[in-house]
């Protein structure tokens, strides 16, 4: 089984590397980008667990609540 | 054995020539196999052979009293420090894959080095960087690509030399635009250890079991060896192999457990596995054991399943080692490695057959004496182009420049701006042993155990060498033995990475040999071993090749702690003096190339007769405890020296100045200030002993001249014949410690 | 005063703890692998610095769940002192210790320099020897010690003066350009409101020596020594 | 307009985080994770950008073609 987890900073949190990025697309002659997020996605190739297992994976371990958020998609 | 049928095409595609390829034919006695032939090709590439260069490495010496083990002789030399200390240090060159991804390829360079380090027995102390790049300012495609890759390595030796917690406390940058598209990262390691727990890479002990320890093996840098010794061209960055990723993490465990495990006495012979991995690791350790290796490919841990006899054979992923254990001693050897959680398999014994054998189950894949295969490889001399020397300047034809302005502009050129912006991202104090840190002539550093200091320093002015060679060699050891000097240090060993382009050009192969007679003759004056180092040739792109960069790394030893000295005037009101001439040769100055974008002339002479005694005048003056700082004089000549002195160690030591008389020196003015002549060392000495010191140095009857004093006022003043120039220090420091960061803002 | 420096794979900063701890004269300290279970008997745990698990997903997440945590907790419970040095600190924030996080730099490069701290509190076993708003000159070397924490947990942390340094010019003005790394409201380091844990980014430890630089970081050393030595009488 | 850029590397690449994570959720105890990779989720909020150029901040600037694969997707 695949799952993909995506974890994102939440929107109070200052994400320093997505507010550089913003700034390298308009040194690149781009312009029209309002903001950028930066964030993990995680692929995890499984075999055998819960549904409430893998969130406590993604709540204990793969993000730290104290400034992320989690999605989990179970892929297939 | 499986056949195969082996195309000249195939052979060529190998990188061998039809003649290696007969070589082949006689040492097996029949057609190779694919994987012979993949392993031939790795063996015999210039980056594990040598062919080229290894005639021309046989001029260096290598002997000495303190030399334990000598240059080739294992992964690294050892040279004694006395009580029973050891240290072991070697340089080696990642050129190529940091080109193809700057971040990884300099961050497995760190972890290759270290590796050949801690192989030896020896738990790795601190780290030099040597770095080259294209040039970096404005706004072209070119000057960005240089600036990514000079963000790039920086942030790749960052991140895999902090991890692991190995200092970086120095290194060289130059800027050149003979490195667009082909920068150089040279890194240096240095290790300490006990004289009796130097490790051996031999296969000793016949039916001794062999293990594979560290990272599984996937289908990273294939044939990366090989790839080093080509010549980088727009196909070959399209058809590379998986980029090797380095894993600081993994190492670190890799380092710990090797440690423990060599302490624990269980182990007969260790190797790491570096370019051309499993193949070399084990042919080499055959060979130097005089006996044979037999390994099943079954048996290696792997990153992926599908993987073929030839990719694990050739594959050089990272942080893998060979360990060679006692028999009956398996079971504390798991033990270790599995306290530190490392991957790791038993994959073959020792054998008495002298060949390197390697199965895939029952299949017999590679057959091959191994001592043929990893000593007999073909040699080649090359063919040398007779160096024709360059005019020398026609100083009438040479207008002054503004002396004003162009101090100014030498302190903004990026290889003489401050490298504080590359530094910091460095953790250059991990180990809390680091007593000098970058920024002054050489890093200091103090091995506890031994309550010794050593200090440690890389150079190279490639203008210099691709002037005249042999004497830019020359001037790259007389630099490194000052910069010592000045540190208060006596050199102990040298490691040199010879940079260059392709060695079938006439030009390239000469410029190699006159490095390697230049480099040699330095050694031989300062007595000063070659304790090992590293080739990195067909370092070409676009159209042309490198300026030749034989970059070399010398580490000495102070023998109290009261004479570490540092570059920066310590207080306002000590005496400052000259050691050495006015000199006044501006051939290959960076005042030429600042002012005139010229890169002209002859480079400056070396005298070693003169070297040394300046040197040992510095060390006896420092040694009866009467100088302050004393900084040598290179790129950017004595203006840029006496500026470098004024400025502070830290943020917030005090800026200070200095107030200098040249006197009548019957020079231009950009000759007195801008001239970069070697021999020359800028020291202080409290006022209270200046004339003592003048006395000393009169007796001595080695030139020197009584400049000024050191000011509490932040200005810099200059007086030669009669004209005064005049700076603030604030300006200077200002424009000196800010020219790279703001250049590399600009992204 | 007996120490246990913890080892977890990847620790880089923990025989440098050693060494600085044991240039006090009745310290012992002791390097404790992060399988143990126990900590018994160790009347200081440090959590030294380096890059647990590589810094691999996010600094500290993975080290949080070594054995040896379970005995660092233990211990917090006794009212023992446990101080987290860097990479420590991450841990400590990670496993719940200490509130809030630390993030990337603010300007996103690796940082190594020596930075000077106000000490805000001294009535905590670590600042005890300093004085309220004396100036201390440690050594940094990181890439992710931007500390971040929500409002609310700063206004907590400010109302149970757990804040203990912040990062200052040399005169001692919370200036944005002496923040090396954009922490919030320049905290350097923090403790708990029961103030036995204490986490910081600089290194006490690589200031213990004037040979390197700089004795700063004994300070806080000596602090936990005394208040050790005044608990016992 | 929304964007979302799902960076992973490349297979044949080593992900060492990915490998680091994948043993330590073997200590949570939990059982059955073949393997993990770890790769970048990127949030773009634009305004009026063509798809071209997209694709070229993907390629230019976000990903290392290197090493990493890219996938785009427009959210709204
Ligand atoms: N890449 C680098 N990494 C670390 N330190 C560096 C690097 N480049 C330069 N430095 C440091 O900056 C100082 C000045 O370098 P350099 O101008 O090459 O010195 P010198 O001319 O005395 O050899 C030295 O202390 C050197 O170690
Ligand atoms: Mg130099």
């Amino acid at each position: 089984m695949k799952a993909r987890v995506t974890i994102m900073p939440q929107a109070a949190v200052l994400d320093p590397a997505g507010v550089a990025t913003a700034q390298a697309i308009g040194h690149l002659g781009i312009s029209g980008v309002r903001s950028v997020r930066i964030g993990k996605s995680i692929d995890l190739d499984i075999d055998g667990m819960t549904k409430e297992q893998l969130h406590q994976i993604c709540r204990d371990l793969l993000s730290n609540p104290v400034i992320e958020d989690y999605q989990l998609e179970i892929l297939s | 054995m499986p056949s195969s049928t082996i195309t000249p095409d195939l052979i060529a595609e190998h990188g061998l020539t039809p003649d290696e390829y007969q070589k082949i034919l006689s040492i097996l006695g029949r057609e190779p196999s694919l994987e012979e032939l993949g392993v031939f090709s790795v063996m015999w590439s210039e980056h594990c052979s040598y062919k080229n260069s290894r005639p021309e490495l046989r001029k260096f010496p290598t002997t000495g009293e303190k030399v334990l083990v000598k240059a080739g002789e294992e992964n690294a030399g050892v040279i004694d420090v006395g009580d029973g200390w050891a240290v072991c240090f070697k340089i080696e060159s990642h050129n190529h894959p940091s080109a193809i991804e700057p971040f990884q390829g300099a961050a497995t360079g760190v972890g290759g080095i270290i590796r050949d380090i801690f192989t030896m027995g020896a738990r790795p102390a601190f780290l030099l960087d040597s770095l080259r790049f294209g040039t970096i300012e404005g706004d072209s495609v070119q000057a960005r690509t240089n600036r990514r890759l000079l963000a790039g390595v920086t942030a790749g030796i960052s991140h895999y030399g902090n991890c692991i917690g190995v200092p970086t406390i120095g290194g060289e940058i130059y800027f050149d635009a003979s490195y667009n598209g082909n920068p150089l990262v040279n890194v240096f390691c240095l290790g300490t250890l006990r004289h009796e727990q130097i490790a051996r890479g031999a296969a000793k002990g016949v039916g001794n079991p062999v293990f594979y320890v560290g990272a599984e093996t996937g289908r990273d840098g294939l044939a990366g060896a090989a790839f080093a010794s080509r010549e980088l061209t727009e196909e070959s960055k399209a058809d590379r192999p998986a980029v090797q990723v380095g894993d600081p993490f993994r190492e670190k465990l890799l380092l710990e457990a090797c440690l423990e495990l060599l302490a624990s006495g269980c182990v007969a012979g260790i190797q790491d596995m570096g370019a051309a991995g499993l193949t070399c690791s084990t042919c080499e350790t055959a060979s130097r054991g005089g006996t044979g290796v037999e390994i099943d490919l079954d048996l290696v841990p792997k990153r992926a399943a599908d993987l073929t006899p030839y990719e694990i054979l050739l594959s050089e992923s990272q942080e893998r080692m060979l360990v060679i254990v006692n028999e009956g001693q398996e079971a504390p050897v798991k033990k270790i490695f599995e306290k530190w959680e490392l991957p790791y398999a038993l994959i073959g014994r020792v054998t008495d057959d002298g060949m390197m054998r390697v199965r895939k189950g029952k299949d017999v894949v590679v057959e091959i004496p191994a001592r043929a295969l990893a000593d007999d490889a073909p040699l080649y001399s090359r063919e040398a182009a007779p160096w024709t020397a360059p005019a020398p300047l026609d100083l009438t034809s040479l207008p002054c420049a503004d002396v004003q302005s162009t101090l100014l502009l030498l302190l903004a050129h990026p290889s003489i701006a401050s490298k504080h912006w590359v530094w910091r991202q460095y953790d250059y104090m991990v180990q809390n042993s680091t007593v000098v840190p970058p920024g002054s002539d050489a890093a200091v550093f103090y091995l506890r155990e031994a309550d010794k200091f050593l200090a440690a320093t890389s150079d190279c002015n490639a203008i210099y060498c691709s002037l005249d060679p042999k004497e830019g060699a020359k001037a790259a050891v007389a630099e490194a033995a000052r910069n010592l000097a000045c540190s208060g240090a006596t050199s102990i060993g040298l490691t040199d990475n010879l940079n260059f382009g392709n060695p079938h050009k006439p030009e390239s192969f000469y410029q190699l040999r006159a490095a390697v007679e230049g480099i040699s003759e330095g050694c031989l004056a300062f007595d000063i071993p070659v304790t090992g180092g590293n080739v990195s040739l067909y370092n070409e792109s676009q159209h042309s090749s490198i300026d030749p960069t034989p970059t070399v790394a010398v580490v000495g030893l102070i023998d109290d702690r009261a004479h570490i000295t540092t570059s920066y005037f310590k207080e306002a009101g000590d005496v400052i003096f000259l050691l050495g001439n006015l000199g006044d040769e501006l051939g290959g100055s960076h005042y030429l190339l600042v002012s005139q974008g010229r890169k002209e002339g002859l480079p400056p002479r070396i005298d070693f007769e003169h070297e040394k005694k300046i040197n040992n005048q510095l060390l006896t003056l420092i040694r009866a405890d009467l100088v302050r700082s004393a900084h040598d004089c290179s790129e950017g000549g004595l203006a840029v020296t006496i500026s470098e002195s004024c400025f502070k160690k830290s943020k917030d030591a005090p800026l200070l100045g200095a107030s200098i008389s040249l006197g009548k020196t019957g020079l231009r003015p950009d000759v007195a200030l801008f001239n970069e002549s070697s021999g020359r060392i800028i020291f202080s000495t409290p006022a209270a002993k200046a004339d003592h010191v003048e006395k000393i140095l009169s007796d001595s009857g080695n030139p020197f001249h009584r400049l000024g004093v050191v000011t509490e006022a932040p200005e810099l003043s200059i007086e030669a014949d009669g004209v005064k120039y005049e700076w603030n220090t604030r300006t200077l420091h200002h424009t000196w410690s800010t020219a790279l960061p703001h250049m590399m803002q600009v992204g | 005063m007996r120490v246990a420096v913890l080892q977890f794979p990847g620790s880089n900063c923990d025989n440098d703890c050693l060494v600085a701890l044991r240039s006090f004269p009745d310290v012992t300290a002791e390097l404790v692998w992060h399988q143990e279970t126990s900590a018994e008997g160790f009347d200081v745990i440090i959590l030294p610095g380096g890059f647990s698990y590589g810094d691999y997903l996010r600094c500290g997440a993975i080290a949080r769940f070594s054995p040896i945590m379970k005995a660092v907790q233990q211990a917090a419970d006794q009212g023992k002192l446990i101080l987290g040095i860097c990479n420590g600190f991450q841990i400590l924030c990670e496993a719940g210790f200490l509130p809030g996080t630390l993030i990337r730099n603010r300007k996103l490069l690796f940082r190594c320099e020596s930075v000077i701290l106000r000490v805000e509190e001294n009535a905590t076993p670590f600042t005890n020897k300093c004085t309220p708003g004396q100036l201390l000159r440690l050594p940094i070397a990181h890439g992710e010690g931007c500390y971040t924490a929500d409002e609310k947990t700063l206004k907590e942390l400010e109302e149970h003066h757990q804040i203990l340094f912040r990062y200052c010019d040399d005169q001692g003005e919370l200036t944005t350009a002496a923040n090396p790394n954009g922490s919030m409201e320049n905290i350097a380091g923090i403790c708990n409101r029961q103030r036995n844990i204490i986490g910081l980014m600089p290194h006490p430890e690589r200031a213990c020596e004037a040979l390197l630089g700089g004795i700063d970081g004994r300070f806080i050393f000596q602090s936990m020594l005394d208040w050790k030595v005044k608990s016992e009488e």
